[in-house]
């Protein structure tokens, strides 16, 4: 199952790169999100319904699986499922998305402009064919049950969403993809060292790298070189995963990229890395090290609460501001992962809120883009005049973002507070709530700003989104505000399992 | 024969020296390549026993690191047409010291670090003393290729270091990474490319337009 | 119940129909209007049901909602059906007002106001009926939504824009500090249901009171966190302001008083808090009012100060039964309640007069208005008894409440110390918050309905329809009615305090209060009775005479203009120049000089003085910050690196 | 018999309170050394505007005729709640002081706004002062009530003033002089007396009280003078209650003792006017702050005991 999900995007690419028709090729891109969509729904129903976990059709593993004991190379427990499935449906949306962008960017052919800048974009084929490889690639982080195939397919990650980042060929994109690729590699060159410290601390227990292998003899593993493993690991797949101050590239690579890669990156990539972050705790917490590493993740988890706040006060790109609201919401997760027991699940839960949300926030910015064709706050008044429905998006993606209920993330940010209360963190949930609040006034003011008010370019013109490009992020919307509502059971299931999985500090 | 994988570890080290003070683009991509080969050597005579597997293994990496990534490297440079020099940001004393620093750095982290004891002295902090090396490329050069050579040298940093903690990945997986640093170079090349092509020079001073620093503009 | 969820249900799904009515905005009109009053008519069923028949009403369940931590648990109890009845009786006022008021014209934006009203009216009752924190948040925040929409009603106008940013601010603060308290609470009591609260162990309960005087009081505006409030109210339409300021401020002091229930047995010094928070809201409150050149500001620092009356009565409540004397408390408690009730009543109608009278003259600035009584006679009648009432005048609602309060301190006399000496307080606050409720109150209505027209824009102003005039004769008549008949408030509001604070205090209340309410209601008829004496003699004094008509004599002089007339802002400058260390009144003053003056001015300006000197200095500290750390951000790559680098470094040499 | 009893003493205050004035005035001729108006003059004052005919100025509503009728009424209506000498009025009960202090805050409202309703700017400045003393007032009246409310344990002002008793005036002597001196340093400024304000002065710069007045005419300037009168009886009886705590079994001594301490306070405010000369505007708040201070002192030496 895990191996049909990562070759068929693979696959698909493949074709992309060969096809010459553009619609073919949208044709296909929208087939194959379908097609990966619905087989991981299947497998996540069958989960959280009938707890199928592990089967023979799963991955195909070392030895072959008649032999007792092996271990596979892919398969799926709750936190990697929870995770592809929260991948698989923003692709999905994606997809729609891309299909209508691409169409839209061809209609008028030739040079953007875009405050000031003038750009082609790259040939479509390697959008739509990189856009897949993506897909895969994630897919294989989500399914790998070896430390060493997760970063290798983390690494690949780094490499194929860049040229997606460099769509719009000008300078300040290219900028964006060389900081991207270069820090998120030398973050990645760390994760490796972690990887290797945590395969010495295996070494005795013969365990490799595998997961199930760690975790089963997690007891016999030599602390000291666990902690320098999770070290490793934290600093190298936290850069990835935005977390101050690693956070770097993450604000110029959102706001180069068009708006649908940045919905990816934003809202599955980050995921993938928290993924990785998360299996280092999980490691460390089966050898009895969670304090370790919840410290380690708490006070990280701060500082790109109180670094994304203070970035947003007088922050002058919305798509910059969108950006570091993600830095900040990664912040909560990992404050989340850190305090462990419910609040773990809380993170899961924000995690899933925050990837759906802040994907519709893009697809909306990118909307803005269009009605505007500039990124700077201050040249954009009025858009509920200029665009009712986009304004509705945005205004609606405003308030779910920053956790007004109904929200999944309202859910997250209650569950997490509460238990940092429970185990008395006086000070963790001080801070937490005084950076939630600049954060929020930050982005009610630009928000405010942007939506109401007279325009400032007069004659004043309607503009029209196409709807494909309104959808997905309603859709999204409709669901995260249906979250808030109620959490259905077979998602409990999976979330409780794959917080139970990761365990998490006490 | 650990005589002969100590003399490599000397050799790597005094490469590292040599790049943080090499003044030519060329042969610093030379140098990184050299030091790719030494480390690809080194399990052939570390882990004693030249068994196939790590032989078509080392042949492999030789390969990778000492031919093709030189000759891309070396390729992206003529195209861009970049100045030879490498025009550090801190001067070559600074930096030798700086490489010195980091060896007795290295050399204090490994002592913490409670490793499994190899037979190979001074392994452990000559890889941990690579990637500082490479570190100190990225950071303190100028050009986007110099970089592109640091990540390679923390690359081979970390591949030693791996030998060192005698980690034997599964054929799998280390086809996996090579793979990922193959297509990680490849595609930093193609982006050098682009920059030069964008910005007619490859420096990365000019890459430093997207910001946040509000210069002027007080509260 | 099924009142209630009927009531949500008419009141929701009006809302939605009247945002899909799209451009028809008499439709929307005509279904937003009718599904207030349908709403509000059923909801008022349930409430009248629950404080006259069953006492108290429950539901829980409904799996539709179910997330972690919440459930639909839904509950109408004495205290709750108290705080729904303004609820609903001003939705339906403000409605009937609304539909004129916003009139038929106005296309999208009509519906879209009407969809909010609307939400905004079911979120409220929602907050009152909810029994878990879940959901109660929900509701919550679906009220502040709604009404930060609605205050962006003009928000073409940059004040709007900048009030509507404040009022979000505060309200996401208040959401915060809310959320801190119910963790507090749940951390202790295991689940987020208000039946299952209990006081947390030791100082966490302290830190509960606290998040819930900052969360709470940020809704209900006390002072100092009341910055908000004159900003949102006046930018929003007029019945929204009514409803705003009316009810929605009111549940803040819910909020406080179930948190009082939840958190017995109290601390000694949360009655001193709340009383204090009290005095200074009351105090700062009125002379802000007494201050202020715009109507609607005017009211909304009044609502300041009745919020700073209520908060009184509960804090000196608090103390004197934490000393054990429980009629006092019940006396207070009771007090505090029924002005929640009155303040809705008579602030309602404030606010829709003074809808009127800018509909009429299209400005709220006092010093522009003046002789209205002679072209809008009836308004001018209406908004007399809310003045009246508001000032806490016998034979109107304000003076009941003030008086069980006033009662009540009284009591407090005769206790124990602690008490006794608060209660000084308390009585001296009142008796000068009375008096500047008075002069503020003579002094806008002076200005706008009496003399002579202060400028032109009056001079065609006349009343306006009769829906306008059925909302604001319809709270009038209730304020009326309250003053009169005091008694009949007096039950639900003992009630409510029953379920509030146990069956002591309510009992003692009602005990303590029913002889001088009757007493009090007798001689409120007495004066009216009395009123009508005295014009009847007069009449009849007057029988077969004409008397003359002439110019204000104004001790002879001859021809006196309508700028010759005693302003608003000459009215309170003898009190306004005694408060001025606190007002920090910015004065403008060019006096005439020379033989032949040119002419003079003189411009005087009460400034946000909390919102400049406190919240703009933290908030520019902040952005400064900010623009410090910005550096960080400088966009080169090499130090990009570095940061990853020094943080691997640190974390290694810290934790290895 | 005892409605009868009430209904007389309702009628005597009525009566008599117009009296007051005219003993004042007396005085103050006395201590003038003129001959002075005659004691009954307000009486006659009032039966010649019954009969005259207003001038209403067109800027006015019915608002300025209202208020003249709202004082009488308020001050009619107080009057019903107010003991008189050593008998609890028809309507006594429990904080039925806070009620009189409402209706007098009901009245001046009402005449404010009368006064603003003529557009004047001598009748608004009226009105403004007189807002800005009640600001002042109505707390030192609070606070002296409440001394005496705490000394007797009682919350009626019947109760209150029957309960006083000269072994309370032995006991707390300090604190019943401190509100004596409170309450009558409000008297003076609620019936706009010298010091606070000069019932005959002509400068209208100067006036408070009257300056609001001066439109009025007929019927009304009758209704707000009776008013005036019953108003100042209203504040000397509270005085002589609190003095005179001596209560003999037969409501016919109590009644005449009372009296005559009326006559006694209305004296003593001839001799405070004759003796003192007016403040300046700005200092009478405070005046008014002093006698504030002296409740608040009563209060301190009350709660201390």
């Amino acid at each position: 199952m895990a191996v049909v999900l990562i070759v068929l995007p693979l696959l698909s690419g493949a074709a992309a790169f060969l096809l010459r028709d553009d619609a073919a090729r949208r044709r296909l891109l929208l087939w194959t999100a379908w097609l990966h969509f619905l087989l991981t729904a299947g497998r996540i129903l069958a989960y959280g319904r009938w707890g199928w976990a592990y089967s023979v059709a799963e991955g195909f593993r070392e030895t072959p699986f008649w032999l007792p004991g092996a271990w596979e190379w892919f398969s799926f427990d709750a936190p990697g499922l929870l995770f592809l499935g929260v991948t698989s449906l923003l692709f999905l949306g994606a997809a729609h998305y891309a299909a209508a962008y691409l169409a839209e960017e061809k209609r008028d052919p030739g040079e953007k402009g875009e405050n000031g800048f003038i750009f082609n974009n790259a040939p479509e084929a390697v959008f739509s064919g990189c856009l897949l490889f993506f897909l895969s690639a994630m897919t294989g982080v989500a399914a790998a049950r070896h430390l060493g195939l997760l970063w290798a397919a983390v690494e690949a990650t780094t490499l194929l969403s860049a040229p997606l980042i460099y769509f719009h060929r000008h300078k300040r994109s290219l900028e964006a993809t060389w900081k991207y690729l270069l820090i998120c590699s030398v973050g990645i060159a760390l994760a490796l060292m972690g990887n290797l410290f945590m395969g010495a601390a295996g070494l005795r227990g013969g365990a490799g790298l595998h997961l199930d292998g760690l975790l089963a003899g997690a007891e016999g593993l030599d602390s000291q070189l666990l902690k320098a493993a999770f070290i490793f690991l934290f600093v190298g797949y936290g850069t990835k995963m935005g977390l101050a101050p690693f956070h770097t590239w993450l604000p110029d690579a959102h706001s180069e990229a068009p708006a649908v890669v940045s919905a990816l990156l934003s809202g599955a990539l980050l995921n993938c890395a928290f993924l990785g972050v998360l299996r280092a705790a999980q490691v460390c917490g089966a050898a009895g090290l969670a304090d370790f590493s919840g410290g380690i993740l708490v006070l990280f988890g701060l500082a790109s609460l109180v670094t994304a706040a203070l970035f947003m006060l007088g922050q002058r790109d919305y798509k910059r501001m969108l950006a570091y609201s993600s830095i900040e919401h990664m912040g909560i997760l990992a404050i989340g992962a850190g305090l462990g027991g419910r609040a773990l699940y809380g993170a899961l839960l924000g995690a899933v809120g925050h990837s759906l949300t802040k994907a519709g926030l893009f697809f909306a910015s990118g909307l803005v883009l269009a009605a505007y064709r500039t990124k700077q706050i201050k040249d954009v008044k009025g858009l509920l005049r200029r665009s009712p429905a986009v304004a509705a998006l945005w205004l609606a993606g405003f308030l779910l973002i920053t956790g007004t209920p109904p929200s999944g993330i309202f859910l997250a940010k209650f569950v997490i507070l509460k238990e940092a209360v429970a185990d008395g963190r006086w000070a963790v949930a001080g801070v937490y709530l005084f950076f939630l609040a600049v954060v929020f006034a930050a982005m009610a003011k630009i928000f405010i700003e942007t939506t109401f008010g007279e325009p400032a370019q007069e004659p004043e013109r309607r503009f029209e989104p196409p709807r494909a490009m309104v959808r997905p992020a309603l859709f999204f919307f409709v669901l995260v505000a249906a979250l808030g509502l109620r959490v259905p059971s077979w998602l409990d299931a999976v979330l409780n399992l794959a917080a139970g999985a990761i365990g998490g500090a006490r | 024969m650990n005589t002969f994988a100590e003399l490599t570890i000397v050799l790597i080290i005094l490469l590292n020296m040599a790049m943080s003070v090499s003044g030519s683009l060329a042969s610093c991509i030379r140098l990184a390549a050299a030091q790719g080969v030494a480390a690809g050597l080194l399990p052939l005579m570390a882990a004693g026993g030249a068994h196939g597997r790590a032989v078509a293994f080392a042949a492999f990496i030789i390969a990778l690191k000492g031919l093709v990534f030189p000759w891309l490297m070396l390729r992206a440079r003529e195209l861009t047409g970049a100045r030879k020099e490498i025009d550090p940001l801190i001067g070559y004393p600074a930096s030798i010291t700086l490489c010195l620093a980091a060896f007795a750095a290295s050399a204090w982290l490994g002592s913490r670090l409670p490793l499994p004891e190899g037979g190979v002295a001074y392994i452990v902090p000559a890889s941990l003393a690579t990637i500082f090396t490479g570190f100190l490329l990225i950071t303190t050069r100028v050009k986007a290729i110099t970089q592109v050579v640091g990540y390679l040298v923390v690359e081979n940093g970390v591949y030693i270091f791996g030998l060192a903690l005698f980690v034997e990945q599964p054929l799998m997986v280390e086809m996996a990474i090579l793979l990922d640093v193959f297509v990680a170079v490849f595609v930093m090349g193609i982006a050098i490319f682009h920059i030069s092509r964008e910005f007619d020079h490859i420096d990365t001073d000019a890459l430093s337009q997207l910001s946040d620093w509000r210069r002027g503009e007080e509260g | 119940m099924v009142f209630f969820a009927l009531s949500i249900l008419v009141l929701a799904s009006s809302a939605f129909l009247a945002l899909a009515s799209g451009g028809l905005a008499a439709r929307a009109r005509i279904i937003g209007a009718g599904g207030a009053l349908l709403g509000s008519a059923l909801g008022l069923v349930s409430v009248l049901r629950v404080l006259f028949m069953t006492g108290a009403e429950a539901y829980a369940g409904w799996p539709a909602f179910s997330v972690p931590l919440g459930r639909l648990a839904l509950s109408i109890d004495p205290l709750a059906a108290f705080f729904l009845l303004p609820v609903y009786l001003l939705t339906a006022f403000a409605a009937v007002y609304g539909a004129e008021y916003l009139g038929a014209g106005g296309g999208r934006r009509t519906g879209a106001a009407w969809c909010c009203f609307n939400l905004l009216s079911a979120s409220m009752a929602l907050v009152f009926a909810s029994a878990n924190a879940v959901l109660f948040m929900l509701a919550w925040e679906a009220m502040a939504v709604s009404s930060f929409l609605l205050v962006l009603y003009d928000h073409h106008k940059e004040q709007a824009r900048r009030a509507a940013w404040i009022y979000l601010v505060a309200g996401g603060a208040g959401a915060l500090a809310l959320l801190l308290l119910f963790s507090l609470l749940g951390a202790s009591s295991g689940t987020l249901d208000f039946a299952a609260f209990a006081r947390p162990a030791g100082g966490a309960a302290a830190a509960a009171f606290l998040a819930a005087l900052l969360g709470f009081g940020l809704k209900a505006g006390v002072v100092p966190l009341h910055v908000w409030l004159p900003e949102a109210h006046p930018a929003a339409p007029s019945h929204v302001s009514a409803v705003m300021s009316g009810v929605m401020i009111k549940t803040g002091v819910y909020g406080l008083i179930r948190t009082l229930g939840w958190l017995a047995p109290w601390d000694g010094w949360w009655g001193p808090a709340l009383l204090l928070a009290g005095l200074a809201s009351g105090l700062v409150g009125v002379i802000f009012a007494l201050a202020q050149h715009d109507l609607k500001r005017l009211l909304a620092y009044s609502s300041v100060e009745n919020i700073g009356i209520i908060l009184m009565g509960l804090g000196l409540g608090v103390t004197a039964s934490a000393a054990g004397s429980t009629a006092v408390a019940g006396l207070c408690f009771g007090g505090a309640l029924l002005h929640a009730l009155n303040h809705s009543l008579f602030k309602g109608l404030l606010f829709m007069g003074a809808g009127a009278v800018m509909h009429a003259t299209g400005t709220g600035e006092l010093e522009a208005l003046g002789g209205l009584a002679k072209r809008m006679p009836r308004t001018s009648l209406y908004f007399l008894a809310g003045a009246a009432a508001i000032s806490g005048l016998p034979p109107f609602n304000g003076f009941i409440s003030e008086f069980l309060i006033f009662l009540g301190s009284f009591g407090a006399l005769r206790g124990p110390e602690a008490p006794a000496l608060w209660s000084v307080a308390v009585l001296l606050a009142l008796a000068a918050i009375g008096g500047l409720a008075g002069a503020c109150f003579a002094r806008a209505y002076g200005s706008i309905f009496l003399g002579e027209p202060r400028s032109s824009r009056c001079h065609s102003a006349h009343d306006c329809g009769a829906p306008m005039l059925a909302g604001l004769a319809l709270p009038a008549a209730a304020c009326l009615f309250i003053g009169l008949f005091p008694s009949a408030a007096a039950g639900p509001a003992a009630a409510a305090v029953s379920s509030a604070f146990g069956a002591e205090p309510g009992a003692a209340f009602l005990s303590a209060a029913e002889l001088p309410l009757a007493y009090v209601s007798a001689g409120a008829l007495a004066l009216v009775l009395l009123l009508a004496l005295a014009a009847a003699l007069r009449a009849f004094l007057l029988r077969g005479k004409v008397p003359a008509a002439g110019p204000t004599w104004d001790c002879g002089y001859a021809a006196p203009t309508a700028r010759m007339q005693y302003g608003a802002s000459s009215f309170a400058q003898p009190l306004t120049d005694f408060f001025r260390p606190l007002l920090r009144t910015a004065g403008r003053h060019a006096p005439p000089d020379g033989y032949f003056p040119r002419g003079s001015d003189f411009h005087t300006e009460a400034g946000a003085v909390f919102y400049n000197n406190f919240y703009a200095p933290a908030a520019l500290m902040l952005r400064r910050a900010a623009y410090r750390f910005s550096w960080l951000q400088h966009g080169r790559l090499q130090f990009y690196i570095l940061y990853i680098i020094g943080a691997l470094l640190a974390l290694l040499l810290w934790k290895l | 018999m005892e409605t009868l009893e009430t209904a007389t003493r309702f009628a005597a205050a009525l009566l008599l309170a117009p009296l007051l004035p005219g003993i004042v005035n007396r005085v103050k001729a006395l201590f003038a050394g003129r001959k002075g108006r005659p004691t009954l003059q307000l009486y006659y004052d009032l039966a010649k505007l019954a009969r005259k005919v207003p001038v209403y100025s067109r800027t006015t509503t019915w608002v300025f005729k209202a208020g003249p009728a709202a004082g009488l009424a308020a001050a009619v209506c107080a009057l019903g709640v107010l003991p008189f000498g050593g008998r609890p009025g028809p309507l006594a009960f429990e904080g039925d002081f806070l009620f009189i202090i409402g209706l007098l805050a009901f009245s001046r409202f009402m005449t404010v706004l009368a006064a603003l309703d003529t557009g004047s700017a001598f009748e608004g400045m009226g009105a403004s002062r007189e807002a800005q003393f009640a600001v002042f007032a109505e707390p030192a009246l609070f606070l002296s009530l409440a001394a005496l409310s705490r000394v007797t344990g009682e919350f009626s002002l019947a109760g209150m003033f029957l309960s006083l008793t000269p072994d309370s005036w032995r006991a707390a002597a300090p604190v019943l002089a401190l509100v004596t001196a409170a309450l009558f340093i409000v008297m003076l400024a609620e019936n706009c007396r010298v010091p606070a304000d000069d019932p005959d002065t002509h400068l209208e710069l100067t006036m408070i009280h009257e300056v609001m007045v001066l439109d009025h005419g007929g019927p009304e300037l009758a209704y707000v003078l009776y008013g005036a009168s019953l108003k100042l009886w209203l504040f000397a009886a509270l005085i002589a209650a609190a003095v005179l705590p001596r209560h003999s079994g037969s409501w016919l001594y109590d009644g005449a003792f009372f009296l005559a301490a009326m006559g006694g306070i209305a004296a003593a405010i001839g001799i405070a006017e004759s003796a003192m000369a007016r403040l300046r505007m700005l200092k009478v708040p405070y005046m008014l702050m002093g006698g504030l201070i002296f409740a608040a002192l009563a209060m301190l030496f009350q709660t201390g005991r």
